[in-house]
């Protein structure tokens, strides 16, 4: 076990090195001069050249790499040219929200997977299993996008609930209630999704696992059924679902900007989208960073769950 | 030994009858579909649709009717003509990607699982360490830098970045199979690795492609919509469903049939391509592969 | 050895290991054996032995770490690409699970055609002959189920179509892993008198690997029995049956059980499990389980000595008296 | 039955016939025996015999979907077909349990094995958590585990799987349990590995007073270790009397050919086995007649057109389903 987590460890310091490269050469792989890129075409050669010396662009590549890279090892990601703030500070108001956003909808989407899950499993094309099965199979087919403004329509336009439309963000620590309500609309889509992935998934590994041997086996011993299902069949088949988790969780991460985008909510993904725009490359570098060593450690952190909970993989 | 041959021929019955999942009519529902909107994508041109670009002013705005099937947009455009056009767009990202991701994927991911040794060890390194990248991010930073768009281009970039998902598919399927005795029994017989790829391995991980093919089909076309709504996808004025349902956003108190009929185009499009991937995977009984 | 014929298949301290440092597993540790021309060679041992490994060594599906296999006098180690290809199939192999030994995806006829696709050695009609021939003497009709698909068979037929296949190219040897061990004992007594009957038919020269004592012994001419990765001994079936030399022989034929109410309980049962290969006891590999084991079995690995014309034993205190 | 006290288990009547996209599959039909108590009985059959579905239905284990159960069976006076989950469950662990065929796959691989055990313990007999673990450590030692109370935390996937046997038949005996259902009990397991778990279920039954079902393939399995032997076909008993009845005086040709085609230690190498032609049948597809007939040398007309039923031999108790029986030892000498 101990040697598994630090083998884990060692690759995922690997993993964050190579992304840390990936992340550097991001701006150096943009076609022209990245000056001009930088601060448009319309910037005077005076500033290209002190651009030039500030971002020492007159050292070889790899000494660029490894200044960068101890600043960023202190926390520095740079200074946007464009808006002049620190980039980190930039990431450190816009993370909570993605954090707050993606905890909610995880909350909601398992709270309504694992108790259908497990009715569903429990007699699997019996009428309900066939009714959240249809349920969660039409909720596949339908995009964040067209949920999200399916919800502004009914819910903002024709119910008029207040914060839950277009750029009504209010924050966690001006009015927490009015935070929530602003809320509600994206983590209720992104939960959507994360929820039929969980039922889909939990349900047809329970299904697999209700087949075992070990549970007429528990059967046996005549213990009760409530007792079977969460005791012998979720756990093993939870190591589906956390896998999934880990999966799906990182990539609201690095995908949540839609309903921020369209909803204009100040997160990483609604800042991303601005900075390409505003051709913040900086700004852009440090976010795309950020979000893959997260989606990285999001990895991790399942992985090493799983392994707690099911013994039989440290062991292979 | 020739009583031992008799004796086979007086049971004829087959013992191990295919229990295979039925398709079901659902599925053939689902399979006219698609077939349906690819033939609307095709001839678009020579259908008697009017033309998805004209502006007419003289009805803005207006809901469904005969001479509108499915009403016009705010400048006066015909829904229904711009939505048999826009399936062009999603088809051709969806099923183009998939080509070039498959195109490059399978063969790596079958060789690595088939070879194992050093290819297979740098190879999956390399594939794992690309999947640790967003892959959205990563679609999104390099069409926004890639200028001028064109759908060539989104073809590109999507298909190359589903490469790693495709590898990892493919080469746990083919691993799964490789282990079989089959596979085993052809090389004491002498056969070829590429023998062995081409008609013991390929015939079948090919149900476990062809159902995540149809899925990723889905995936990307759903992306692409998503690229439309960051103006990332085709320029307007041409149609895609990802456009039209960007475009509804404006004036959808006043117009909600614009966000309903390509919603509605998109969304039972992606239901077909998932129900038939869903009923393909159950047929053929895939299990070895949690995609 | 006294046998003035020449062996077809001479196997000389084959070793196969898995892993590395820490994890490293001898699965079969140095075995020497020689297999005659039109004989039957058996292989018994329990599970974690090493006799299936040693099987696919021989084929060089596992690649032997070291060692030497000799087949008619030429080596099969060291050969690369289609050199190795050509000569494997004169050697063959089937496996135990039926099912899984044949594409469910392909037709019997091509399944049984496969090795003459790969070598081309016979055109179109003359193949379309073979296989129909070769489906009828293993007992299926070519005519009802060459066009079917493997998927739809049972395991007996399956294992008959795997004859077939493996008899296609003419093998001078046939290697059977547990070939019989998934099948009901009705299905299993057909295949066995099968193989009997295609045996003399062919001229084959069988190794016959399986854990099941008495099937082995109804098989073969001689046996060899293996633990932990070696042969502890090997002699004429009826003799190795009739007076076993090493301990473990003993023990494993008493453990088999007869179908007949009168044959005798087991009183003598081997006690423990066999040690982890990862970590194989000093000098005799079985000495933590004999109940005869002195210091000096753990002190001195026990080498082959010959009790009888042909019977070998690997142990320091064979229960049958010494030829001198 | 009036004997229903003296004997633990009576089976009458028993079928059960499972609902499938071909039709009614009768994998078990009209099967009738009794087994009295610290009595052990064999039920021997091939595979798609139904013995495996028979044990089954005996403890109500049968899957709770697309089947049907008729027939009684009385578990020491209690009715089991037709009870109900929580009539069934009270009886389960506490009158009879089951070991089962595959200890690979019959333990859960996320739970340690001491609590496994445990959970019988608490859940059914209501011990404390101290006394439930003492209590499984001592299981643990009586099925011959070394070190139990290390063994107490390992996970199934740590152990071989003769020591994963071991701990199947310890949670099968926490509840000392009257009779023992053991299914399979050691096919995956080697010879050696075989003959200690045999023997430890023999002394069990002696030490525990308990009855025990076993359920094999392999008619060595059951030679020398049953007082009766049920042989089954194609879903049916088409013998059962004494051990030493079924396997010296059978009428039964299937019981013979069975016998036959086994290979034998004792018989000289190359000895030609007498194998059965053909397979076994399709369940789906059962005809009027005898289910052996199709493969039977002895079968007439009257085999394929009409199913006989079970009628008695000489010796008592002992019974066969057949129209051309193989003469008893007394006519071929005549």
């Amino acid at each position: 076990m101990v040697r598994y987590v630090i083998r884990r460890i060692l690759m995922l310091i690997g993993i964050v090195f190579i992304i840390s490269v990936g992340s550097f050469y991001l701006i150096h792989l943009l076609p022209g001069n990245i000056t001009t890129i930088i601060e448009g075409p319309g910037a005077s050669p005076a500033n290209q050249a002190k651009l030039y010396k500030l971002l020492g662009l007159d050292r070889p590549i790899y000494e660029q790499y490894f200044v960068w890279l101890g600043n960023v090892l202190h926390g520095n990601l740079g200074t946007s040219f464009i808006s002049q703030e620190s980039v980190a500070s930039t990431i450190r108001a816009a993370l909570p929200i993605d954090l707050e956003m993606i905890f909610i909808s995880q909350v909601l989407a398992f709270a309504a997977a694992i108790p259908m899950a497990m009715r569903s499993a429990r007699k699997p094309d019996g009428i309900i299993d066939r009714i959240f099965g249809a349920g969660s199979f039409t909720l596949l087919s339908v995009p964040p996008f067209i949920v999200i403004i399916l919800l502004v329509l009914f819910i903002s336009i024709k119910l008029g609930i207040p914060h839950t439309g277009v750029s009504t963000y209010v924050a966690f620590t001006s009015d927490w209630i009015a935070n929530l309500e602003s809320m509600a609309l994206p983590a209720v889509t992104l939960a959507i999704g994360s929820f039929v992935v969980y039922f889909r998934v939990l349900r047809s590994d329970l299904i697999a696992t209700l087949q075992e041997e070990f549970i007429t086996m528990a059967r046996s011993k005549g213990i009760s059924q409530r007792r079977i299902m969460w005791r012998h069949a979720f756990r093993p088949s939870s190591v589906a679902l956390l896998g999934a988790a880990g999966v799906n969780i990182g990539g609201l991460l690095a995908g949540g900007f839609v309903v921020q985008f369209l909803l204009a909510i100040p997160g990483l993904g609604y800042t991303l989208i601005a900075a390409i725009n505003q051709n913040d490359y900086l700004l852009v570098q440090g976010i795309v960073f950020v979000v893959s060593v997260g989606v990285v450690l999001i990895n991790f952190i399942f992985d090493f769950i799983i392994n707690i909970v099911d013994p039989r993989i440290s062991r292979e | 030994m020739s009583n031992v041959a008799v004796s086979e021929e007086q049971t004829s019955i087959v013992e191990r009858p295919e229990k295979k999942a039925p398709l079901g009519p659902l599925f053939w529902i689902c399979v006219g579909w698609i077939a349906l909107n690819f033939l609307g994508a095709i001839f678009a041109n020579v259908l008697p649709l009017q033309n998805p670009l004209y502006q007419d002013y003289a009805s803005i705005n207006v809901g469904p009717s005969l001479h509108h099937l499915f009403g016009t947009d705010d400048i006066g455009r015909d829904i229904f003509s711009r939505i048999v056009y826009g399936s062009r767009v999603s088809i051709a990202v969806g099923f183009g990607a998939m080509f070039i991701g498959f195109g490059i994927g399978t063969p790596l991911g079958m060789l690595a699982a088939y070879r194992r040794g050093r290819f297979d060890t740098i190879m999956t390194s390399f594939m794992y360490i690309l999947l640790a990248f967003p892959a959205i991010i990563a679609t999104i930073a390099i069409l926004s830098f890639w200028t001028p768009r064109s759908l060539l281009k989104i073809i590109i970039v999507i298909g190359f970045a589903s490469v790693p998902l495709v590898y990892r598919v493919i080469r746990t399927a083919t691993l799964a199979v490789s282990t079989k005795d089959y596979i085993i029994a052809a090389k004491v017989q002498g056969a070829t690795d590429r023998r062995i790829l081409l008609k013991e391995l390929l015939p079948n991980i090919a149900p476990i492609g062809v159902s995540f093919l149809l899925i990723g089909v889905a995936t990307v076309i759903a992306l692409e919509g998503t690229l439309a709504f960051l103006g990332l996808s085709v320029s307007p004025p041409t149609p895609s469903w990802g456009n039209m349902i960007n475009e509804s956003r404006t004036v959808l108190q006043v117009n909600p049939w614009l966000a309903i009929f390509p919603s509605l185009a998109l969304c039972l499009f992606l239901l077909s391509l998932n129900f038939i991937g869903d009923r393909l995977r159950n047929h053929f009984d895939v299990t070895e592969v949690k995609l | 050895m006294s046998d003035s014929r020449q062996p077809l298949l001479k196997v000389r301290d084959l070793k196969v290991t898995f892993g590395k440092g820490r994890h490293e597993v001898s699965a079969v540790a140095g075995v020497s054996f020689d297999i005659y021309p039109g004989e039957t060679l058996g292989l018994v041992g329990e599970s974690g032995c090493g006799k299936s490994t040693t099987g696919k060594a021989l084929m060089r599906i596992i690649e032997p770490s070291s060692g030497s296999i000799e087949l008619e006098g030429s080596s099969l180690i060291g050969r690369k690409g289609k050199a190795l290809r050509n000569f494997r199939t004169h050697m063959q192999m089937i496996f135990q699970d039926p099912i899984s030994s044949l594409n469910p995806r392909r037709r019997v006829k091509d399944i049984v055609a496969e090795p003459l696709d790969c070598w081309k050695t016979v055109s179109g009609n003359e193949r379309d002959v073979l296989v129909s021939d070769l489906l009828s003497k293993v007992g299926i009709d070519p005519k009802v189920y060459g066009n079917r698909y493997a998927r739809q068979f049972s395991g007996g037929q399956c294992q008959r179509i795997s004859i077939a296949r493996s008899l296609a190219m003419r093998p001078k040897l046939l290697i059977c892993d547990e070939m019989v061990s998934a099948l009901d004992v009705s299905v299993q007594a057909q295949i066995l008198n099968l193989l009997e009957d295609l045996k003399s038919e062919y001229g084959l020269t069988l190794l016959f690997i399986a854990h099941d004592l008495a099937v082995v012994k109804n098989v073969s001419d001689r046996v060899a029995v293996m633990y932990l990765g070696k042969i502890c001994e090997i002699g004429p079936s009826d003799a190795l049956y009739e007076a076993p030399a090493h301990p473990y022989t003993k023990f494993l034929l008493g453990a088999a059980l007869e179908a007949d109410p009168d044959s005798p309980m087991h009183n003598q049962v081997l006690e423990g499990e066999p040690p982890s290969p990862l970590n194989p006891p000093s000098g005799c590999r079985f000495r933590t389980r004999c109940p005869n084991a002195t210091d000096k079995c753990a002190s001195e690995e026990p080498q082959p000595q010959e009790l009888a014309e042909g019977h070998f034993v690997s142990c320091h205190y064979p229960l049958t008296i010494q030829k001198k | 039955m009036s004997d229903a006290v003296h004997e633990l288990l009576v089976v009458k009547d028993l079928s059960t016939t499972f609902t499938t996209m071909g039709g009614p599959l009768p994998a078990v039909s009209d099967v009738s025996f009794t087994l009295a108590r610290n009595e052990t009985i064999g039920i021997v059959g091939e595979s798609g015999s139904g013995k495996t579905v028979l044990s089954r239905t005996i403890m109500g284990l049968q899957p709770r979907t697309n089947v049907t159960v008729t027939g009684s069976v009385l578990l020491n006076g209690n009715e089991m077909v037709g009870a109900t989950e929580s009539f069934k469950r009270a009886l389960w662990g506490t009158e009879v349990a089951m070991v089962f065929q595959d200890p690979m796959t019959s333990l859960n691989p996320v739970m340690r094995v001491g609590k496994q055990i445990d959970e019988s313990l608490r859940v059914r007999l209501g011990m404390s958590k101290q006394d439930a673990k003492t209590r499984a450590i001592e299981l643990l030692e009586l099925v011959g585990i070394p070190s139990p109370a290390q063994r107490y935390m390992a996970y199934p996937g740590q152990l071989s799987g003769g020591m994963r046997q071991r701990v199947v038949i310890a949670i099968a005996l926490a509840g000392s349990p009257k009779l023992l259902m053991a299914d399979e009990p050691t096919t995956g397991l080697d010879v050696t590995i075989q003959a200690q778990i045999l023997n430890l279920l023999d002394d069990l039954k002696d030490r525990l007073k308990m009855s025990v079902v076993l359920v094999t393939h392999d008619l060595g399995v059951v030679a020398t270790r049953t007082s009766r032997i049920v042989v089954m076909y194609a879903g049916r008993i088409v013998e059962i009397g004494s051990t030493r009845d079924v396997f010296s005086r059978h009428r039964m040709p299937y019981t013979r050919a069975l016998l036959d085609s086994s290979p034998k230690v004792s018989n000289a190498s190359h000895t030609r086995l007498v194998a059965i032609p053909g397979r076994p049948p399709n369940l789906l597809q059962l005809s009027a007649g005898c289910s052996f007939a199709p493969r039977c040398s002895f079968a007439t007309d009257k085999c394929h057109k009409e199913r006989p039923e079970l009628q008695a031999a000489d010796e008592p108790g002992h019974a066969f389903a057949c129209w051309n029986p193989l003469p008893t030892t007394m006519e071929q000498q005549s």
